[in-house]
């Protein structure tokens, strides 16, 4: 399904406001800027307002908020998560240390640039971003979906051997089943 | 041949699991017949890049250690630099740090209720505690200007002083949650229910406490009373009236039920270092910190933080970084050992609630 | 052969009434959930936008065949025991099915759904899933009883096994049967906390236990299905515990009303209240509510 | 032709001649019995039009055999059972030994059966039930060393049903001088009321004891368990229904209209409930498929029971077709158990998993099996649990219909755990190469499997045939009309309404869910499960198998567990010890046996004027 | 010997008696540390457990000391009866570093010991579950030693974003290479605070 702007059917309207407004949060806390998640989802900044929830497992999943550095046995399980889930799916990567490392930037066991690995629609910056950017990186995913944009599965799935590559290079011993569909 | 007993792995990806590890149950029917702790997802190397970098630079570093409290690492990577370098801390910086450590202290208990709880499935109670704990990190917000990280105790002191009118907000903030906790304490400890699981589960026995080397509620759970701040006091604690509870029933509801006083304690500690605070210096100046070299040495600070003995080793050899810091968490010894131990035998029901109720937090476990 | 258009209709309409108050329903759960929580909660439609979403996800994920009839046993189950249920009373249009809507074979079609599910779980082959169809089906043997003895209590007072004769009797307030057999319906409403599976009695899908337990290998469609399959059944306990207990309901008004009343009570116990561990769960049914339930059925032996 | 000697000829010869053709040609063996129980059973459907009864006699015994239509009805049963599972046995026990001796027993124990249901007098049908239950002993040690103990166990509890019913025939002919049973019917209520109610007794011990009734249950797990899966099946499907086929008699011919009746009823019908309960509690926690199973039958055959004794004509149409499903849902599951082990060598549910995509045909009959075991509309138990809860109902059993309800629901526990261990769950290693069973085990559970959904969408035509033979049992006809199930939900023969909205509203859902974006679907293997982001390794077990139900055990703990575990095992080392001194008297001999029978008979008649006061 | 309370004299001169070749000293108060020989540590360290009442082990640590060649094990005792630490250091040939294992003392000491093992290639003879803990797949220097270059190895290993060379606002930098606006953190949400 492509998603041009002009050509949008009714269905494909309906389907994104859906999507947009059903945002449901793998249960996985990947690094420290999981402490922010709990504020963002409870009373008192009250992410559900938005339509966000947390899901058990990859299967119900749409979202999968990459709290902060992944060191890469970490990295591992997130690719086998991330294949895990089932598409349209989207990507967060949450604060600095997803985009260019942070403050791990010459640690041996931490990636550096997540969008090497997997395929990020949005990202919030910030060592740790506050709950309200990470409400706002979401009403941005949100626009994205609703103007079609946040098609993050499609793009691994086209460019999955360069993935791969990336992926392979950084984890060693590459015992994983194959992404098949 | 396959084994006999079913595996569940717990986590990494997994609602029960507290942050990012993995406990791989081996399973008869629902009781567990052998567990095994793997953590190393959260693994950055602190203990290396602490290597890389200066003394000063370290603290921003130390901080991230412990996610949901952050404020004894500070405490404690300044507190080793001042052992080492014999330099005088203010006393106002004392008290101002005493603060801070027992308010990071209710936020983490906040955090607890909240994951004791959710991890039995009352979900009313995470709502508030973490709702409420948000108030403490305003807090911090407005003292230090970071809401979760702080990097505000340095070696030789704090690094600004109070604002204006911080003292009534903060005592304010303390009416607030002592006011809140009549109703922690109609939804979660007085709820039969809660008792109910609780009781019975999780037992650490008393000698098994010691001999597993067991730190901080959990251990105050078994019935010995150890704190480091009243067997070792640092900073201003010895000037400072508490009392350290202690409960007798080795299992889950007594370490509640320790945790639950202590919470009240420290907002009476806060109280008292707000009245007693001197006016004065809150910070004793180091030198420039590009070229601030730490004469050799080595100590060894513990600090007790919400979820036990937080221990620091650090080694100078003189240059400007340092030569090793190693971190001994109160969870290394949680996480793992014990908790392979204390698991078998119990429930899958009780895992994730097993283990919320001795704090285990992987990234002091992995560094 | 002669087809009265109006109960085809009736057939068509009653699940989608029965799906849309269910959903809806759903979404006001969770706004008042979310004020207990001292939060203001997602919009009341939250409900159908998940549903709609599951349904519109691209890729779905089965594990072979019976993965796949899962939901739809569940669905069969929740919209066949609507269909032998009377929604409304005496009205021709949602009379549905129930030319003598039978509490037998209501209590056996109920179950019809949780061994179809359990089935296409177990296709999965995710020990999380198994063992909460294990968890499952060890709770409905738990508060089946209770439910038996109360509906027995109940058949043995009014001398009928059929739903439209227990709706004839409950003719005015002072007759609903929960207060005529008081005891029974304590009996039942004890077993009705388990049977809509909110906390205390959530052990099937305990997260933090067993990831989510039965439906975790589920996405897409099929958990979107399956929570059709939810909120409808959910409608048709509801509406059943109406017509048992509170006198049925003459017109849609009415029955949103007690139902919802109905629908609060486990909702309530449920956000104050952890959960149980599996055998404690069972031991309350057998406990307490199984008492309620004999003394019920003594009671109306002795009166005659 | 068509007359029950050539019935019974035919069979005996067969099995004989099995015998015989296994030794010199083997290819012969398969087909005689095949042939023979393909004719054998047109003429059991052809006997009611050949009315005339054979009378002949043997020195003292004046021998009647005739059909009626209660022993049609389970003519017909034991005639259809024996002809799928010889047709299954042919491919299953293609490669096992001694397979003279198995034909042989198993075409003497279906000749036997026959002989029990047409026998009108007491001595052919005590004759006919001691050959049944030496060739089914026979068959029970057949397959190994570790079945000996298990067949004197079966053997023990036969002796005592065998004595039951002999020391019964004797009183009767004590009393009244005829063992023909139309004179004894007749003339039943004019015996003394002791020897009456000793008699009842005495006859329901020992059909009991075949119908595995709950004190008497001992034998029936571990006997099912070791004879071979063809035979099991008729063991449980056919084989127990004789000693129900006998309790029927027993209750409705002799038993009612005299004083002590209500007492009977109400004691039977709890013994009924409590054996179906217990069992369902035992088969919870077995390990393995056949016991599980065979705790399962003992269960449903307590339902049977129970029906029985209430005695209202809707409970014993209940009863009876339950009777007829229950023949043919536990062959099926019996079966289907059978084909499992033939391809992996095991029916130990902790061992074997994920077979579905392996053995889909197998899966289909034990999920068909499963579904009309747990009573569920549109397959065949549905009918018959609905009227027997119905006339319990009516009968105002208020807490019997509690007691079976529970333990009708607790059966959802132990029929789950059965197909998902064996059939869902994780597809493992070692059963990589496991294929689908052979056509022709295949095609005979597959057909019972669709006689099911058959009898459940069109129950008219079992209950037809029921009614007739509840004419025979008493004055009982068209008892299913009065259901609230065929007045307001189906017609005579159908359950429209049911069969319509379950049926229509799975459909239409199946069609739903299959057509949208069928080809979105993403079929994956059973590994590819969310394992909490973790790649198993491969030796890692995943299937959720050994102590399925531990949370149920627990909760049962203290208030039930542990008792009635004592008490089992207190009772089973009791006998235990007591099979080891009784094995020096009964060493398993046929002459001894028989002589043992007729040394008991000589003092039944030197001291009978003792016992009963009656010179015989 | 059984020591009630021990202070840090007495338990200097009680440690002094009996290890003769032990170099003790008094760090600060509540502080005693004791140097050892490598191969009296264990017979020490059940010594301190059993006679003088440490019963917690707090720490297992190491420190690499390239210069000298050798690798410091440090184990911090902690008695609970006379709020007391001692630290014992001894040091390990770093060529081929091996030690017993402690855990039939402490058996939480078979974590400390996994973690060093891993980290320093330390080996604890008695240990059985030494290997991976931390790390994954690692291959090469254990990392924690001295002559690991870990912004070496990050750089050959890892993709570094270009950019972030000097302190700059990230935000800016996204935006200029996606061509979005900076986003607006300042948008208002509805937060209760304790002031209102």
């Amino acid at each position: 399904m492509t998603y041009d702007k002009n050509s949008k059917k009714i269905v494909d309207i309906i389907q994104n406001f859906a999507r947009k407004h059903s945002l449901w949060i793998l249960a996985y806390g990947t690094g420290c800027g999981a402490i922010e998640v709990p504020p963002t989802m409870t009373s008192r900044y009250d992410g559900e307002r938005f339509g966000l929830r947390g899901a058990a497992t990859p299967r119900q999943a749409d979202v999968l908020l990459i709290t902060g550095y992944l060191a890469t046995k970490t990295l591992k399980r997130v690719i086998r998560t991330y294949e895990q889930m089932q598409s349209p799916k989207y990507v967060i990567g949450f604060g600095s240390c997803t985009i260019n490392g942070g403050m791990y930037w010459d640690s041996y066991n931490t990636i550096k640039a997540l969008d090497r690995y997997l395929p990020v629609d949005v990202y919030i910056n910030g060592c740790m971003p506050r709950p309200e950017s990470v409400i706002s990186g979401f009403i941005k995913l949100q626009q994205l979906i609703s103007e079609g944009k946040a098609n993050g599965a499609e793009k691994y799935q086209k460019n999955l051997e360069w993935y791969r590559e990336n992926q392979k290079k950084v984890i060693h011993n590459w015992k994983m089943p194959d992404y098949n569909w | 041949m396959r084994e006999k007993e079913t595996t569940i792995y717990l986590g990494p990806q997994h609602p029960g699991i507290t942050g990012n590890m993995m406990v791989k149950l081996k399973v008869a029917g629902d009781t567990i017949v052998k567990a095994e702790t793997h953590v190393g997802y959260l693994h950055r190397a602190f203990e290396k890049l602490m290597e890389q970098r200066t003394w000063t630079q370290s603290f921003p570093i130390v901080c991230r250690i412990c996610v949901p409290e952050p404020d004894p690492n500070e405490e404690n990577l300044a507190r080793a630099i001042e052992e080492i370098e014999g330099r005088e801390v203010p006393e106002r910086a004392k008290y101002i740090r005493v603060m801070v450590l027992e308010l990071a202290r209710l936020a983490t208990y906040g955090l607890w209720m909240g994951g004791q709880s959710g991890s039995m499935g009352l979900y009313t109670m995470p709502q508030w505690t973490i709702g409420d704990r948000d108030y403490i990190l305003d807090l911090f917000e407005e003292l230090t200007g970071g809401r979760v990280y702080h990097m505000y105790i340095w070696a030789g002191g704090v690094r600004r002083d109070l604002p204006e009118g911080f003292t009534d907000r903060v005592l304010k903030t303390l009416d607030y949650l002592e006011n809140r906790l009549p109703d922690y304490d109609n939804l979660l400890f007085n709820n039969a229910l809660f008792q109910k699981r609780a009781q019975g589960v999780g037992i650490i026995p008393k000698d098994k406490a010691i001999e597993w080397g067991v730190v901080g509620p959990p251990l105050r759970g078994s019935g010995i009373k150890h704190d480091v701040r009243i067997d070792e006091p640092y900073e201003v604690y010895d000037k400072l009236n508490f009392i350290v509870p202690t409960s007798d029933g080795c299992d889950v509801w007594s370490r509640a039920l320790v945790r639950r006083q202590e919470y009240e304690q420290s907002i009476s500690i806060i109280r008292q270092v707000i009245e007693k605070m001197p006016k004065g210096d809150y910070y004793n100046k180091i030198p420039n910190p590009l070229t601030w070299q730490v004469p050799p040495g080595e100590a060894y600070v513990k600090t007790e933080s919400a979820r036990g003995e937080f221990g620091y080793y650090v080694v100078s050899d003189g240059s400007i970084k340092p030569r090793r810091v190693h971190v001994r968490g109160p969870a290394y010894v949680h996480g793992v050992s014990l908790l392979e131990k204390i698991l078998v035998g119990a429930n899958i029901a009780d895992v994730s609630f097993i283990m919320n109720s001795l704090g285990t937090c992987p990234p002091e476990i992995e560094r | 052969m002669d087809i009265n258009w109006l109960k085809v209709l009736g057939i068509i309409i009653t699940p989608i009434i029965a799906f849309i108050v269910g959903v809806a329903y759903g979404g006001i759960v969770r706004n008042i959930t979310a004020r207990v929580q001292n939060r203001f909660g997602p919009p009341v439609v939250q409900n159908f936008w998940d549903i709609i979403k599951l349904y519109s996800k691209k890729t779905t994920v089965s594990h072979g065949w019976m993965h796949h009839l899962a939901p739809v046993f569940a669905i069969t189950a929740s919209v066949t025991t609507l269909y032998f249920i009377p929604v409304l009373r005496d009205s021709k249009l949602f009379a549905n099915l129930s030319f003598s809507g039978d509490l037998i074979f209501l209590l056996y079609i109920m179950v019809f759904g949780s061994l179809g599910m359990a089935l296409g779980v177990g296709q999965s082959g995710n020990p999380n899933a198994a063992i909460g169809v294990s968890r499952g089906l060890s709770m409905m043997v738990g508060y089946e009883i209770p439910f038996v003895l109360a509906l027995v209590a109940i058949m043995i007072q009014f001398h009928t096994t059929s739903l439209n004769d227990l709706l004839a009797v409950q003719d005015k307030f002072t007759n609903w049967i929960i207060f005529q057999s008081p005891i029974a319906f304590i009996a039942a409403i004890l077993a009705f906390l388990g049977m809509m599976g909110y906390a205390p009695f959530d052990v099937v899908i305990a997260p933090a236990e067993i990831a989510s337990g039965p439906p975790s290998e589920f996405g897409g469609k099929y958990l979107g299905l399956m929570q059709t399959s939810r909120s409808i059944f959910t409608f048709a306990k509801l509406v059943l515990f109406t017509d048992i207990f509170l006198g049925g309901a003459g017109d849609f008004g009415t029955l949103i009303v007690k139902t919802f009343l109905l629908y609060m009570i486990p909702v309530l116990t449920g956000i104050v209240n952890p959960r149980f561990r599996t055998e404690q769960a069972i031991r309350f049914f057998w406990k307490w509510p199984t008492v309620f339930g004999v003394i019920a059925i003594l009671a109306v032996v002795m009166k005659g | 032709m068509i007359s029950i000697p050539v019935l019974l000829l035919l069979i005996f010869a067969a099995g004989l001649l099995a015998f015989i053709a296994h030794h010199t040609i083997p290819v012969l063996r398969d087909a005689i019995v095949i042939i023979a129980i393909t004719i054998a059973g047109y003429i059991v459907w052809q006997l009611p039009g050949q009315t005339s009864n054979v009378n002949f006699s043997i020195g003292m015994f004046a021998i009647n055999w005739g059909v009626t239509e209660y022993s049609q009805l389970f003519g017909l049963l034991i005639a259809v059972l024996s002809f799928f599972a010889l047709i299954y046995s042919s491919a299953f026990m293609a490669n096992k030994e001694r397979l003279g001796y198995f034909y042989m027993n198993f075409m003497f124990s279906i000749g036997a059966m026959f002989g029990i249901v047409y026998s009108q007098d007491l001595i052919s049908l005590f004759f006919f039930w001691e050959i049944m239950t030496w060739s089914s002993f026979m068959l029970t040690i057949y397959c190994c060393e570790e079945a000996q103990s298990v067949g004197l166990k079966y053997f023990i509890f036969s002796a005592i049903g065998a004595y039951s019913i002999l020391t019964a025939i004797v009183i009767i002919y004590s009393g009244l001088g005829s063992l023909q049973l139309a004179n004894i019917f007749a003339n039943f209520g004019t015996m003394s009321i002791a020897a009456k109610l000793a008699v009842v007794i005495l006859l329901i011990t020992g059909f009991g004891v075949k119908s595995a009734m709950m004190p008497l249950h001992v034998w029936a797990p571990d006997a099912y368990k070791m004879s071979p899966a063809p035979y099991t099946a008729i063991f449980s499907g056919a084989l127990s229904k004789m000693g129900i086929f006998g309790i029927g008699l027993v209750l409705f011919k002799l038993a009612a209209g005299q004083g002590f009746y209500p007492y009977v009823q109400e004691i039977l019908a709890w013994i009924g409930a409590l054996t179906a309960l217990f069992s369902t509690f035992y088969a919870i926690f077995q390990t393995d498929a056949k016991k599980l199973l065979a705790y399962s039958s003992i269960g449903q055959l307590g339902y049977i029971i129970t029906g029985l004794a209430i005695g209202t004509p809707l409970s014993i149409t209940a009863a009876l077709f339950l009777t007829i499903m229950h023949g043919i849902f536990k062959s099926m599951l019996f079966l289907s158990v059978g084909a499992v082990y033939y391809r992996t060598g095991t029916t130990n549910m902790n061992e074997v998993s994920g077979l579905i995509r392996k053995m889909p045909y197998t899966f289909f009959t034990a999920l068909f099996g499963i579904i009309t075991v747990a009573g569920i509309p549109p397959l065949g138990g549905f009918a018959g649990k609905w009227m027997l809860y119905e006339s319990l109902i009516q009968s105002n059993h208020y807490f019997l219909v509690i007691v079976i309800f529970f333990a009708s629901t607790a059966a959802f526990l132990y029929l789950y755990r059965f197909i998902f261990s064996m059939f869902l769950g994780q597809e493992e290693k070692e059963t990589e190469n496991v294929k689908e069973a052979p056509l022709r085990m295949i095609v005979p559970m597959l057909i019972l499997a669709v006689s099911t959904l058959v009898f459940g969408v069109f129950p008219g035509l079992l209950l037809k045939p029921i009614s007739g033979a509840m004419g025979y049992l008493g004055n009982f006809q068209h008892a299913w009309e009065t259901s609230v199930l065929f007045n307001n939900w189906g017609s005579e023969i159908d359950l429209n309404t049911i069969v319509t909205s379950i049926g229509g509203v799975f459909i239409i859902a199946w069609i739903l869910i299959t057509v949208k974006g069928y080809r979105k679907n993403r079929y994956v293997t059973t590994k590819d499960i969310h394992t909490s982001g973790e790649v198993p390794t491969g030796n890692e077990n995943l299937t959720y198998a050994i102590d399925f139900y531990k949370p149920f055990e627990r909760a049962l703990g203290s208030v039930l567990k542990p008792s009635v575990d004592k008490l089992y095992n207190y009772t089973g080392k009791l006998l235990e010890d007591s099979f080891e001194h009784l094995r020096y008297v009964y060493t398993g001999n046929g002459q001894t046996y028989a002589m043992y029978v007729m040394g008991f008979l000589l003092i039944l008649f030197l001291f009978s004027e003792l016992i009963f006061g009656v010179a015989l | 010997m059984h020591i009630q309370d021990c202070t840090e004299n007495t338990c200097v001169d009680q440690i002094q008696k009996i290890f003769h070749t032990a170099e003790v000293e008094i760090q600060r108060k509540k502080r005693v540390k004791v140097k050892l020989r490598l191969d009296l540590v264990p017979l020490f360290l059940s010594y301190a457990r059993d006679y003088l009442n440490f019963k917690h082990l707090a720490h297992i640590s190491c420190v690499d000391w390239i210069e000298e060649n050798e690798f410091e094990l440090i184990f911090m005792l902690w008695s609970y009866e006379a709020s007391l630490m001692i630290m014992v250091k001894t040091r390990v040939n770093r060529e081929k570093p091996e030690f017993i294992t402690l855990s039939h003392l402490w058996p939480q000491a078979e974590t400390y010991e996994r973690e060093i093992h891993e980290m320093y290639g330390i080996n604890f003879k008695g240990n059985e579950r030494l290997g991976e803990f931390i790390l994954e797949d690692w291959e090469g220097v254990p990392p924690m030693r001295r002559d690991f270059d870990t912004i070496k190895y990050s750089k050959e290993n890892f993709y570094q974003r270009p950019g972030r060379e000097d302190a700059q606002d990230v935000r800016e930098t996204i935006s200029k290479h996606s061509g979005e606006e900076v986003p607006d953190f300042a948008k208002e949400f509805s937060i209760r605070r304790i002031e209102e």
